[in-house]
């Protein structure tokens, strides 16, 4: 069991990266996620949080280093495939993500992609209307929706998928604390999810995370 | 720069639509999936473009902007400019089906042409140049949309030559805007983001 | 917002199948645009109108939109008397208006109302969400109806961003006129949509990939062929080509 | 004294409004607000807090109801040029705000529309910049700010033009905790000056203001 418990999930070695004509992000970087772990990310604006997250879903390419995902090295487009099915990404900006005409498509689109046939996703789609408190929501045009509305749609389209691991960037932005509350309780009600959670709100990764992280000066520290 | 149904001859609607629909195809063909939010995103904005009234003396006019869709979207501005105008004919009624290819044709070739010239030159080294330049661009992609206007009318007949003329005299004022907005706007593009100049 | 006027309601145009619709119009505007002769040019007229009122839409809308297309025609009907040559009926000053030019310029508004009112009828009584769907099913380049699909949405974005840097610039006391400061403020809030728009793009093809888009859309909703809608598009396009046949 | 402390400024009657084809966001909406007054205002998602600054501003128009702005009733595009002169607005979103190529070009923006000439715009620019902390950033590209520093300059443009009133919506968020003891500091040290805050952060709140309001189901409450 213990033995289990410690599989790694996601190990990147010795990782460098840097934006074109910038400064370098990570120098040797290493860093390690372990099964059923929930842990919270911090640091300050600009330490490399967002850009961690695209490494590990293969947005961005590293210059150096090595990432290691579900037990397989991970270099090429085509091996990210399988890591974008089975971890769950909330970007920062729900605008990103909501690129169809109304929840319910949006909703259904990962689902859909995955070759789930039409009586699946729409159940799918009930239930994570559901859990998030979103019921009614389904023909709601995504870009009326206010800010908080978007961020729990936009974390609706990526639960939608069952991913094993989820990486929220920044999910309680915009949100009032009655929304906060229940996130915090759908987290809590999911305990076999495994999840990074980048925030400022340390009242909230505190209630959602077993132990924080700290991103400084391209380096990670458990604090 | 809409011409209205029912106007054009047979011959000259089926050679747009025929040269339109080739021209799509190839940057339809060139374009990769990989591309497709930039080439949709960046038509979405001509198509917002077009929809700002900017003062013009006591009237006022659309913007068109051809000319840097075409420097920043290259022979992508075909199908993207194709679909503006499909989308201005559904929700506004500015021209319908049977001139799509005309119109799409008169609105993209000179974006194309101001891609080959300018291309290059809009990356210049020496500011001077690049406004220069961009108002060029700004100012010859109206122009040319205008006599290409204006050939589809005389094409149809004789009797609209006053009318092709009239159209081109029109689009003077339309042609010095355009290029002072092309000027500023590439000075914005390049002194904010220069990679978008980088196709 | 840009909304779309006609696509809402529970008409009989609003109910047929949008592919049906797109090959009728298709066919009637191609039809009406190179005909030349009257009789077939007033079945179409009276097809344009009554598909129109079969669709109950708003008539000041429809108004609305026929002034501004019907600004262009009007433009020629200043020009076409006087510059076609044919029967001179009337002498203004040393200007001939002939006949023939008042009768081809009649043509042309005949033709020009009847299409675009087939057009409000028929196409804009959909979303363009399921005119772009009705493409796909009639196998048009599957590039370009995602082209479609995508530009509309982020049509809407990119117009309300358009709406909050416009809203910007009015809370700080800007005054369109014209001169170059005015010409400047447009063209920069032009670039500063250009530039967000061309990093949002990037974003929103990583949210794609991270949902599992591997190069195709699946659609949730799709249509079902019913026989009732394709005997109604047989009806109508027999209609059509019978006004071809008129003498 | 008394008197003059209680002259309303911003007075709102009966109000409704509703975004097209949704469900009204206020109904027979009530609210009056007092020269000196330095209010927060709370809310949950969607409960209308943005709504309602841009009915103040102008920015959107109700269907009933009376907006009165320093005495004078505004109802035509035409009637808030001048409250935009007097108020200032500082948009939920920064990106929203700032559409120059540079710091110094935005903030400039507002006071040349003011018929500044060039000399008195350099010269607010450079005193704005230093109030808020900025000096150096003028030739800063905007677009290319980190949020929290995009935030700071978005106060920027709407303090360059000197407004009687300011509206803030969601100051505090993305900033550090640093930069957030800045803007209180700031905000303390101009006593003359009214504003309404929207925000969630109870801390930030109940340093900078006097009272809290409550929107609630298209109603304001002093709690
Ligand atoms: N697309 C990009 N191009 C160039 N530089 C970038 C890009 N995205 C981020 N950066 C830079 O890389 C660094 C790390 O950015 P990142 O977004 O990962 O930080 P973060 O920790 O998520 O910050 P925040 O808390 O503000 O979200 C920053 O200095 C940022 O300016
Ligand atoms: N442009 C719009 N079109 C349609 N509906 C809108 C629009 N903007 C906001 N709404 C809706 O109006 C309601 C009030 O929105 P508003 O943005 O004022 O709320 P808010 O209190 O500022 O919320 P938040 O705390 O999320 O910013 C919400 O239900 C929202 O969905
Ligand atoms: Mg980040
Ligand atoms: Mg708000």
């Amino acid at each position: 069991m213990k033995e289990k418990e410690k599989e790694s999930v996601i190990k990147i070695a010795d990782l460098s990266f840097a934006y074109p004509s910038r400064d370098a992000v990570f120098r040797k970087f290493n860093f390690n996620f372990f099964k059923g772990e929930r842990i919270g990310l911090v640091g300050s604006n600009g330490s490399g949080k967002t850009t961690l997250f695209h490494l590990i879903m293969g947005l961005l390419n590293p210059s150096e280093g090595k990432i290691e995902i579900f037990g397989k090295e991970r270099k090429i487009e085509n091996d990210f495939v399988e890591v974008r099915e089975r971890i769950g990404l909330v970007f920062q900006d729900p605008d990103d993500q909501l690129f169809s005409p109304t929840v319910a498509e949006d909703i259904a689109f990962g689902p859909l992609n995955l070759r789930k046939n039409h009586q699946e996703t729409k159940k799918i789609l009930k239930k994570t209307l559901e859990i998030l408190g979103l019921s009614g929501f389904e023909d709601r045009i995504t870009y009326n929706l206010s800010y908080g509305e978007k961020r729990l749609v936009s974390l609706a389209t990526v639960w939608a998928m069952q991913p094993e691991i989820l990486l929220l960037d920044e999910p309680t932005i915009w949100l009032d604390e009655e929304t906060i509350e229940r996130i915090v309780q759908i987290l809590n009600s999911y305990s076999h999810l495994s999840y990074i959670i980048i925030s400022h709100d340390k009242k909230f990764l505190k209630e959602t995370t077993n132990c924080i992280y700290l991103m400084d000066n391209g380096k990670i520290n458990r604090t | 720069m809409h011409i209205s149904e029912g106007i054009l001859s047979a011959p000259v609607l089926i050679t747009g639509v025929s040269l339109t629909a080739t021209a799509v195809g190839y940057g339809l063909k060139k374009m990769d999936y990989k591309q497709m939010p930039k080439v949709a995103i960046l038509s979405s904005v001509f198509f917002v473009a077009s929809l700002i009234h900017v003062p013009l003396g006591p009237s006022s006019v659309h913007l068109i902007l051809n000319g840097v869709t075409g420097v920043l979207l290259g022979w992508s501005a075909f199908p993207a400019i194709l679909v503006a105008l499909a989308l201005q004919g559904v929700l506004f009624q500015f021209g319908g089906i049977t001139t799509l290819g005309v119109n799409t044709f008169n609105m993209a070739l000179p974006a194309i042409i101001c891609f080959y010239l300018f291309n290059r030159g809009v990356r210049s080294e020496n500011n001077f140049i690049v406004l220069i330049l961009a108002f060029v661009c700004g100012f010859l992609a109206v122009l040319l949309s205008g006599v290409m206007v204006a050939a589809a009318l005389v094409f149809t007949g004789e009797p609209f030559i006053q009318a092709a003329k009239l159209v081109i005299i029109a689009h003077l004022p339309v042609m010095i805007l355009e290029g002072v907005l092309t000027a500023f706007c590439i000075g914005f593009l390049r002194k904010v983001r220069p990679e978008i100049l980088n196709v | 917002m840009i909304k779309e006027k006609f696509s809402e309601g529970d008409s009989f145009f609003h109910k047929l199948d949008p592919r049906v619709k797109i090959i009728v119009a298709l066919f009637f505007s191609v039809i009406v645009a190179v005909t030349d002769k009257y009789t077939s040019l007033s079945g179409g007229l009276l097809f344009a109108v009554g598909a129109v009122a079969v669709a109950r839409l708003r008539t000041k809308e429809i108004v609305s939109r026929l002034l501004v297309v019907n600004s262009f025609i009007f433009f020629l009907w200043l020009m076409l008397p006087f510059t076609f040559p044919g029967k001179n009926i009337y002498t203004l000053g040393s200007l001939n208006i002939s006949q023939e030019g008042i009768k081809y310029a009649f043509l042309i508004t005949i033709k020009s109302n009847s299409i675009i009112l087939a057009g409000i009828a028929l196409l804009s009584t959909s979303s363009i969400f399921n005119l772009v769907h009705a493409l796909r099913h009639l196998h048009f380049p599957d590039k370009l109806t995602q082209l479609f699909f995508f530009t509309y949405r982020y049509t809407q974005t990119i117009h309300s961003e358009y709406i909050r840097l416009n809203n910007a610039i009015k809370i700080r006391g800007f005054k369109a006129r014209t001169n170059f400061h005015t010409y400047r403020t447009y063209a920069y809030l032009v670039g500063m949509m250009l530039v967000r728009s061309y990093d949002r793009s990037k974003r929103v093809y990583n949210a794609m990939l991270c949902r599992g888009f591997k190069g195709k859309f699946w659609t949730l909703n799709h249509f079902v062929f019913k026989k009732s809608e394709l005997i109604t598009g047989i009806m109508m396009i027999s209609y059509i080509i019978g006004l071809v046949l008129l003498p």
